[in-house]
């Protein structure tokens, strides 16, 4: 079965099939020779390849993980063939749109922007204060600003909408 | 010596004074927001008191919830740790007339360095250098012009209602100081309705070197040196060291004979920080912090003294014991910050639930944590979760052990700053001790890309022997929800919140 | 330097030398039994070679496997660690056969110091003081008491068949030497059916004193002062310090001076300890032990060497670099060992797997572990879990910080001689410095009775909720009865197995 | 209800009944004022008495806990009522005796006493080779030696019958 790994905008395809129990590995096509053993039923796991052993510990979702390597830290998103069929699909349908939510509790400071505005991807759309801080909400990707969910001095949870962008045709 | 107690404060610095105070055999009162009903120093303390609330004002901050809670328990003594409390002098004032000891210095010497403009005309007057300038705005091209040149190029022109960094002119040539001047004064319109613009010397390439000092009630201070604290961010420092590799013997020397005339001019006592700010082989006087640093472990390593427990000593009234010729520099030191923040995008607050915790040891290796399994990080607190600090012979072998010790790190549940540390420890320029305060903010934070593709391996074979075992045990299913939950986002600072190379107020 | 090194050993000592070897950017091999397949040895290592086997006869002790997996890995050196191969001269012989450098001793002073007449014979005509006594049995009543004079009272006749404390009967008084002789050689024949009986100086209220020696390859040596090992029981050590509260300067000196001397004779190169017997203010030597000890980190902890580098440098050919005159002790330190025994039953051995580990921390608090979350602590390995290390700038400060750590810790699973260290810790006669080899034996080690009420109080509460989540969720029914098994008993050892008071072989 | 908890030969009395939610205690019949908090679902609790909070790290099953306290520890057995009158009559009918068990794996590597010989509490009836070290294996009470169950040289596993003792009427 094929897994497309991405680090942000870089994709790794590894493909792993079981042969009378073993696993089989290829990475980005070329054949990868490994064993793989869980340390404890908690993501602690290692990695020998190529007679070097790699200790990791790997945390989150069969969608998206994080693993630690020797103190460094990799965040991963993964998909299969087929979830990466449905989720270009949807990427298609609306690029970079769709709705901006609050990643954290806070209180809305300021909305940068209006309804039916054009902004760029990265474009700042409104100062969420959490923390003590200021934090400033960035357009996922660039379109126009279709509704304004929430205004200055809401108080917002983290998961609720801020604001939704329809996705300008390029 | 005090019977007991109270520690107004939480994390690892409660835990901190906790641990000395338990090896003075000093019983400590624990005082606890709601959120932190099940914290490690709560427990660890003999007495815990729930003063209730989840926000600091309803509670590390409510001065009167806290004296109630020395009162009922009958603590003798508060120690405020850092933050919080710990530089206020109106609560300094309270305990004190509570009939308590203030583990801390004199509400005056508080409200004096605790005010930019007041602390610095009191260190031109005892004689402390600081940064040249004027403290009062000019209204005028000609008398900036005239003053620019007294002070010395380069200028910085400074918005007076401004700060953070906004509507700051840098200028290196008097022949472009008018154009400056009148820009810098029209931004400051533009940004804050108020034109007025003050000038100082620009520092350039600074770096935070700050001196460790401590005073008892019987007129005799000492220094314990310096660390060097330039690995910073918006205010936050990332890593700190002791000694700092820029300073030699005499410059040492000078800049602790400075630090002490700092203490003294505003009678200082107990144990307190004065900032500096290094360039070029000058240095000038930035602030001070009258009280416990979050980096003064790597003093205690490189001078063997436990800090906490002379300023519990001295605020018991006991002299020092000892002079500035029984200090010495014993190998280096170096601490990192173990924030609860995401290196790789802008070091935004990461929040979560802490598991798979797994902390190095070994020879020279020491923890000072408030983390625990199961510990939620919020955003009520500073994202600070723990400190790690180790000892070596000289820098370069507390270098190796730092890379060593982080790499045998692993906390799950939030992201922490530890990758951008390990990429600072392992760069040229900082372990050939060329770096200042803008260092941190120039490197691109990245995890080494020739990993990625046994990293992807290692992913997809996980998901697959998830997608096998959730097929056998749903429960599984339920904890990989779990984890997901607690790897929760992040947001962006505003870049307006902090002033690069503007190090004032950093902790 | 080398590039790449096997460690042939598990467990705290496996850790303690990669934790070296990273910081010296040297590559580790690891080898693990079957049992150890996620031991953090096996996880740390750069590189790690299954053994398979589950005893160590199968694994470590095996030196085809150990020799093929350096082989295979392009191991240039191999570290043995103590126990298993570290003192086994034929394996020694082989490494370097092998082409591959020994971080060890030179193969014949393991053999010349693993033979107790042999090394006995070789430090005496190096001059280096010896128990006084003779090495061959004496025959008859009257050579016994002409030798008993010769050698000094008190005097120990001992069963040469013996071994084990059996049969030694002591004698202070001449006029009594007749009739004890006749008992003792009586007492050997009933016991060994071999009635020959030798004499020795009985050494009173002994102390466990060593010293750590290093040489390079250039005939270079120096000492590191020495540890006080007396809190033992039964040639297993529970408390080590350094340095010892009984020594003054100058006996300090005098017992480094002939540690080194020892060392020449055989001509050591390494690490290694000599250990002696005190008692009285004389010293003798016991043997030498030619490896690194378990408790080499105090010695590290006052001196701010790093031993294992030192080892790995000198086996590299590298020279020290440094003299006698360049090293100092600096502070006090105290190792406690960390075993899985219950010390309520003797010290009996206890089985299960660990949870719940909670570690100390803050200042000058060192952990050396092997632990982890979910290790099973079987019966095919030694005991020793871990170490607790601490560094205080006197013994009193060192024995607080001990204190405060041993409160803060907290193991799982299995019981530890913790509770025991604590007692003996918190003993007026340890804080003291008066004690001897008999001293922890002497202890009935108990926890505190006052607090029997409350830790009642709170089981019978533990109880009432544990029916309850019981009630609710059948699960946790599971996991109490996984517990359960995990604290599985323990047995009495056989009085016979060890000697009250001698200290052959102590590791 | 009423529960015993035995430290060795030692036993406290705890009543806890519930009132309102509230935990009311008596300690040994004596009123005992405490509040009790689990810090964590893993035994991690802390109770507060007197004014004084007592961390303790709790494990074990309903009926054999191990309780630390500040790097003391306690190995309690508890009993309710209703247990505690059944082990009474279990006790009265073999007081001391039984079957004596192997705590953990070894080999026998010699038995000390035989079939029908009186034994005191205490005192060797075997030795087990576990760890490379020998361990004696005591007798639980006196009595008889009623069967042997192993012999020298058996490899045995932990909880393996080794011998039965009956006890002397006394």
């Amino acid at each position: 079965m094929k897994t497309y790994v991405h680090f942000g905008d870089r994709t790794r395809e590894v493909e792993i099939t079981e042969r009378l129990g073993e696993l089989v590995v290829t990475l980005d096509g070329e054949p990868c020779e490994v064993s793989y053993a869980e340390a404890d039923s908690h993501g602690q796991v290692v990695l020998n390849h190529m007679g070097k052993s790699y200790a990791m510990s790997i945390e989150g979702t069969p969608h998206a993980m994080a693993i630690t390597l020797a103190g460094h830290r990799y965040d991963a998103t993964l998909e299969d063939e087929r979830e990466r069929a449905a989720n270009l699909a949807a990427r298609a349908k609306n690029k970079g749109g769709g709705v901006v939510k609050a990643v954290m509790p806070g209180v809305v400071v300021e909305v940068l922007v209006e309804e039916g505005q054009a902004v760029e991807a990265g474009q700042p759309l409104l100062i969420l204060e959490a923390m003590k801080m200021q934090n400033e909400i960035g357009a996922p990707g660039s379109g126009t600003v279709e509704r304004i969910h929430a205004g200055a001095g809401d108080a917002v949870g983290a998961g609720d909408k801020l604001l939704s962008l329809a996705v300008a045709d390029d | 010596m005090f019977r007991r107690i109270l520690i107004a404060n939480r994390g690892e610095i409660a835990l901190r004074v906790i641990r000395t105070a338990r090896e003075m055999d000093i019983e400590c009162v624990a005082v606890y927001s709601d959120v932190d009903a099940r914290a490690l120093h709560t427990r660890m303390a003999h007495v815990a008191v729930p003063l209730g609330g989840e926000l600091p004002s309803e509670s590390y901050l409510d001065m009167d919830k806290v004296l109630a809670a020395a009162r009922e328990t009958g603590a003798e003594a508060i120690h405020p740790g850092y933050g919080f409390l710990s530089e206020n002098a109106t609560f300094a004032r309270r305990v004190e007339e509570a009939g308590l000891a203030w583990i801390g210095p004199p509400a005056d010497a508080i409200t004096t360095m605790g005010d930019k403009i007041v602390s610095r005309r009191a260190m031109t007057e005892a004689g402390v250098p600081c940064v040249p300038g004027l403290v009062d705005p000019v209204d005028d091209v000609e008398t900036a012009i005239r003053e620019a040149d007294a002070i010395g190029y380069p200028i910085a022109i400074k918005a007076a209602a401004g700060g953070g960094g906004k509507g700051i002119r840098i200028v290196r040539d008097p022949s472009t100081m008018e154009s400056a001047f009148r820009a810098a004064s029209g931004e400051a319109v533009a940004s804050f309705g108020d034109g007025r613009v003050y000038l100082e010397r620009y520092v350039d390439g600074p770096r935070h070197i700050e001196v460790q000092v401590m005073f008892d009630a019987h007129g005799n201070g000492v220094h314990f040196f310096e660390r060097e604290c330039s690995i910073q961010r918006r205010h936050q420092k990332l890593v700190e060291e002791a000694p700092s590799c820029i300073l030699d013997e005499a410059q040492r020397a000078e800049m602790g004979a400075v630090a002490l005339q700092a203490g003294k001019a505003v009678g200082y006592r107990g144990a307190g920080t004065v900032e500096f700010l290094w360039s070029n082989g000058s240095f000038y006087f930035l602030e001070m912090n009258t009280r416990l640093q979050v980096e003064h472990p790597v003093t205690e390593m490189i001078t063997g003294v436990d800090l906490v427990r002379e300023q519990i000593r001295v605020a018991d009234g006991e002299p020092l014991g000892y002079g500035q010729d029984d200090l010495s520099i014993d190998g280096h030191s170096i601490e990192v910050r173990i924030n609860a923040e995401n290196p790789f995008e802008g070091f935004l607050p990461s929040t979560g639930t802490l598991h798979n915790l797994r902390m190095p040891g070994g020879p020279w290796v020491r923890i000072d944590s408030g983390m625990y399994r199961g510990l939620e990080v919020g955003l009520q607190y500073d994202p600070m979760l723990g400190k790690l600090i180790v000892w070596g012979r000289d820098r370069a072998e507390a270098i190796a052990r730092m890379i060593r010790a982080i790499q045998e790190m692993n906390v799950g549940g939030v992201h922490t700053g530890l990758p951008a540390a390990l990429q600072v420890l392992q760069h040229e320029r900082f372990v050939n001790g060329d770096f200042d305060t803008h260092f941190l903010e120039s490197l691109d934070i990245q995890s080494p890309p020739e990993h990625e593709g046994i990293v992807a391996v290692a992913a997809a074979i996980h998901r697959h022997r998830l997608a096998r075992r959730r097929a056998l045990a749903p429960s599984d299913a339920a904890r990989d929800g779990w984890l997901a939950r607690n790897r929760s986002g992040t947001a962006r600072h505003v870049e307006r919140a902090g002033v690069a190379g503007a190090t004032e107020g950093i902790r």
